[in-house]
């Protein structure tokens, strides 16, 4: 898309758009998670251990911030993802789709330490997308007569039951992505991408952390996943593991 | 009497050309393995692909590559990805035409019951009341009785609901069932397996109309 | 992403996708509005004439469809666009957010002749992915307390009006695509994206025409704005004007 | 008194670095003309593009690559395209920080009419009903009075509305308004504008608190 520029016209306003409040460049996690306190709601990306916000996950951890209540897929596993906050027992609450695969969250949600509300996982997308989008509420038809529909309106369209959502309602998400420039543009690689741009676009502020930090311009406008203006804070994480948890070969 | 392998293979007779289909976890993933000659269908997985291949090789392996079972996996010529909550509009907007999965126990009138037993572990219903919700062709894949021998196909759910009304078939180690108004219509026996012995393993109300043919596998 | 599949593995499942259902291409506009019938309900992807479905609309002036209505942002300027389908009296009723800009269009609406109806951009845009998503209804503060919002339910979220709305319901969505492969991906340049990805999500049958039809495999899974599976035909069209309506240049 | 560019250059004043701002068609156009120097905005436009730049060179021309206006423009560095959900999710969503659009007339409460003259051609709303009843931070840009000399700053609007109670700020040809409670209150007098004539063009309710200085611009 930088070919609809000639240089000429480029170079006129690079200049002035690469400094100042639209650029939101922070150091590193401890610093883009300032501002996060005891008792907040936080989203956070990742499906699984894919995707997920390694390098602030630490700061959290390090941190020692508590009373959190989580809003994410999973729950990680007992020794990575949100299982690492599990662990501190810094997670007072757990908003997600499906939360196996971890022995220390079972332990703390069967001893009542950790409140879980399971939602299902269309649901939870949506309601992420919401939102982001500023639509209060929406009908689905997921979840009518099972124990997620308590409480719920639920509402007929086409002779068909559907259930009452509502956005939700988070100060901080905190998103993972491959590659990421100083206004907060971001791009994800293979299904990485998962609940990420939801979740970017519901944050009150967003912290995004990439693989790879690149100068504005860089990524080519049509192939952008998540526009800037969705993101708050952006830095260059580092020592990614990206652990797999099922890893299944073909012989 | 069928394997789990029999079972997905079964199943795969009823996918069709151009299909789209969705597979849960167990069972329904062995169904990729068994697709009809000169069929083509593209499998989704919710977390958010389309025209999910065959697991990895060693080398293809790729963290950022994984399917909703968590399983590493490959994406074949004309994939795409997308986000979660695109890959549910797929999903609750009926754009799969066929959706198999996994159940803990089904009622006659096509209730369903897969995640979550009370008083021990809930892992999450996952996406699998979307699915359930909005799929118009669910085709359950399970053994027709549980571990301790009690069947799994009942006149009511007696576990909590992943969604109402909504199984339309069902295929088992012993048979092949349709969901109707009236309860299981039995339409196929596994090899082997004689009508009484599927009357005996179910506590639904079960339809025998005619002759039953046995499954042709 | 084709790197990820060893050639072995890519040559050995190739063949078998290429054929089949699977594959939709047909051959021309023609062949693609086969199907649509008067009195029917179409979308039409675009904004103002870009990324309009140029080579469809003119199939459908030749195949003399009438009684159409028809969802879109605009409705096309005189001599082009929709208001090809306008001057041969092919639309009974127009649903869209902005109808300027077209002389034909306001004299048969103030003759009575054409039906109209005005929606705010965003929730006409909101109608459509909501259809495509499987959500009946939601709520949005767009109208309330205007026209729009006559015999339409009012709901307050956080102390704020919202008006209801509801899913558009069409069986044929045409949208106009940049590039596009025979499994129905779509690939949109710049700003005549719009609609058209919303759309196709919206349509029961999908026709989407596009400038270049690729091999399957040749547009990376990641940069794939509308997946195949929201596209049940396509063709390579022909001859793409791409008028524009306000040629702005800077001196 | 203020001509056309001189409301653009006055509200150009508004910007603070770091904004993402949606500028309507007519004079909050011409705003892009005169951002101050050290600011850095984004300028969004509702067909799908964030980060507009100038309108293009001849030879930069493309018709792919338009404003809600229908001109072609330019991208910026660092800009982003989206589709039209995206972009109205942006909007409704508040993630947008200044909105700035034409009106025909303001009522003192705030509501705004910009879209329809009944017995009139009626070209429709566009975004606008959108954006008036998303946007925290909206200016409205307009000549204080009609071609025939009729306010347009009103008690009650008497056209049909577009959005209730939301303008929180006017800047026209003779002034600068805050909406309060208790009507419009005056801050700042064009060049060469009275008190007194701001009065006599304004129907609806005026709250003029001690001096009003005259604007720096």
């Amino acid at each position: 898309m930088q070919a609809y520029l000639s240089l000429k016209t480029l170079l006129f306003y690079i200049v002035k758009e690469q400094k100042g409040e639209m650029n939101k460049v922070v150091k590193n996690a401890q610093t883009a998670i300032q501002g996060i306190k005891d008792g907040m709601t936080l989203m956070l990306g990742g499906f699984g251990l894919c995707g997920i916000p390694e390098n602030c996950i630490q700061a959290l951890v390090d941190a020692g911030i508590k009373d959190l209540t989580c809003i994410s897929n999973n729950a990680g596993v007992d020794d990575f993802g949100l299982g690492l906050l599990l662990q501190k027992k810094q997670i007072k609450k757990m908003i997600a789709s499906y939360v196996g695969e971890n022995a220390e969250f079972e332990r703390q949600m069967l001893s009542g330490e950790l409140e879980v509300d399971l939602v299902p996982q269309g649901t939870l997308a949506q309601r992420c997308q919401a939102a982001g989008a500023g639509i209060p509420a929406f009908y689905t038809p997921a979840g009518f007569g099972t124990e997620v529909a308590e409480g719920k309106e639920v509402r007929y369209f086409d002779g068909k039951p559907h259930l009452m959502e509502h956005a939700f309602d988070a100060p901080f998400a905190i998103v993972k992505a491959w590659k990421g420039d100083a206004f907060g543009n971001l791009v994800f690689k293979g299904t990485a991408r998962n609940f990420n741009p939801l979740m970017a676009m519901a944050g009150k502020i967003t912290i995004a952390e990439v693989e790879e930090l690149v100068e504005v311009g860089q990524l080519d406008p049509n192939t952008i996943h998540t526009p800037g203006i969705f993101v708050q804070r952006i830095f260059q994480g580092a020592n990614y593991e990206k652990r797999i948890e099922q890893r299944t070969i073909r012989s | 009497m069928l394997d789990k392998h029999g079972i997905a293979r079964r199943i795969a007779q009823e996918l069709q050309d151009g299909w789209y289909v969705n597979l849960g976890i167990g069972i329904p993933t062995l169904i990729a393995n068994y697709i009809p000659e000169g069929i083509s269908v593209e499998f989704q997985s919710e977390n958010g692909i389309l025209g999910m291949g065959p697991f990895p090789t060693e080398a293809e392996v790729d963290a950022d590559l994984i399917n909703a079972g968590k399983q590493t996996i490959t994406a074949m010529p004309g994939a795409s990805i997308f986000d979660s909550a695109t890959s549910f509009a797929m999903i609750r907007g009926k754009h799969i035409q066929l959706t198999v999965l996994g159940a803990m126990e089904v009622a006659d009138n096509g209730d369903i019951a897969n995640w979550k037993i009370p008083g021990k572990m809930v892992k999450g219903m996952g996406g699998a009341m979307d699915l359930v919700a909005s799929a118009d062709n669910i085709i359950v894949a399970m053994m027709h009785t549980n571990k301790r021998g009690k069947s799994k196909l009942l006149r009511n759910c007696t576990l909590p609901l992943t969604g109402v009304k909504c199984v339309k078939k069902i295929v088992t180690n012993l048979a092949v069932l349709d969901v109707t108004d009236q309860g299981f219509k039995l339409l196929e026996r596994a090899p082997g397996v004689s009508v009484e012995d599927i009357e005996n393993a179910t506590e639904g109300r079960l339809i025998i109309d005619g002759d039953i043919p046995e499954m042709n596998i």
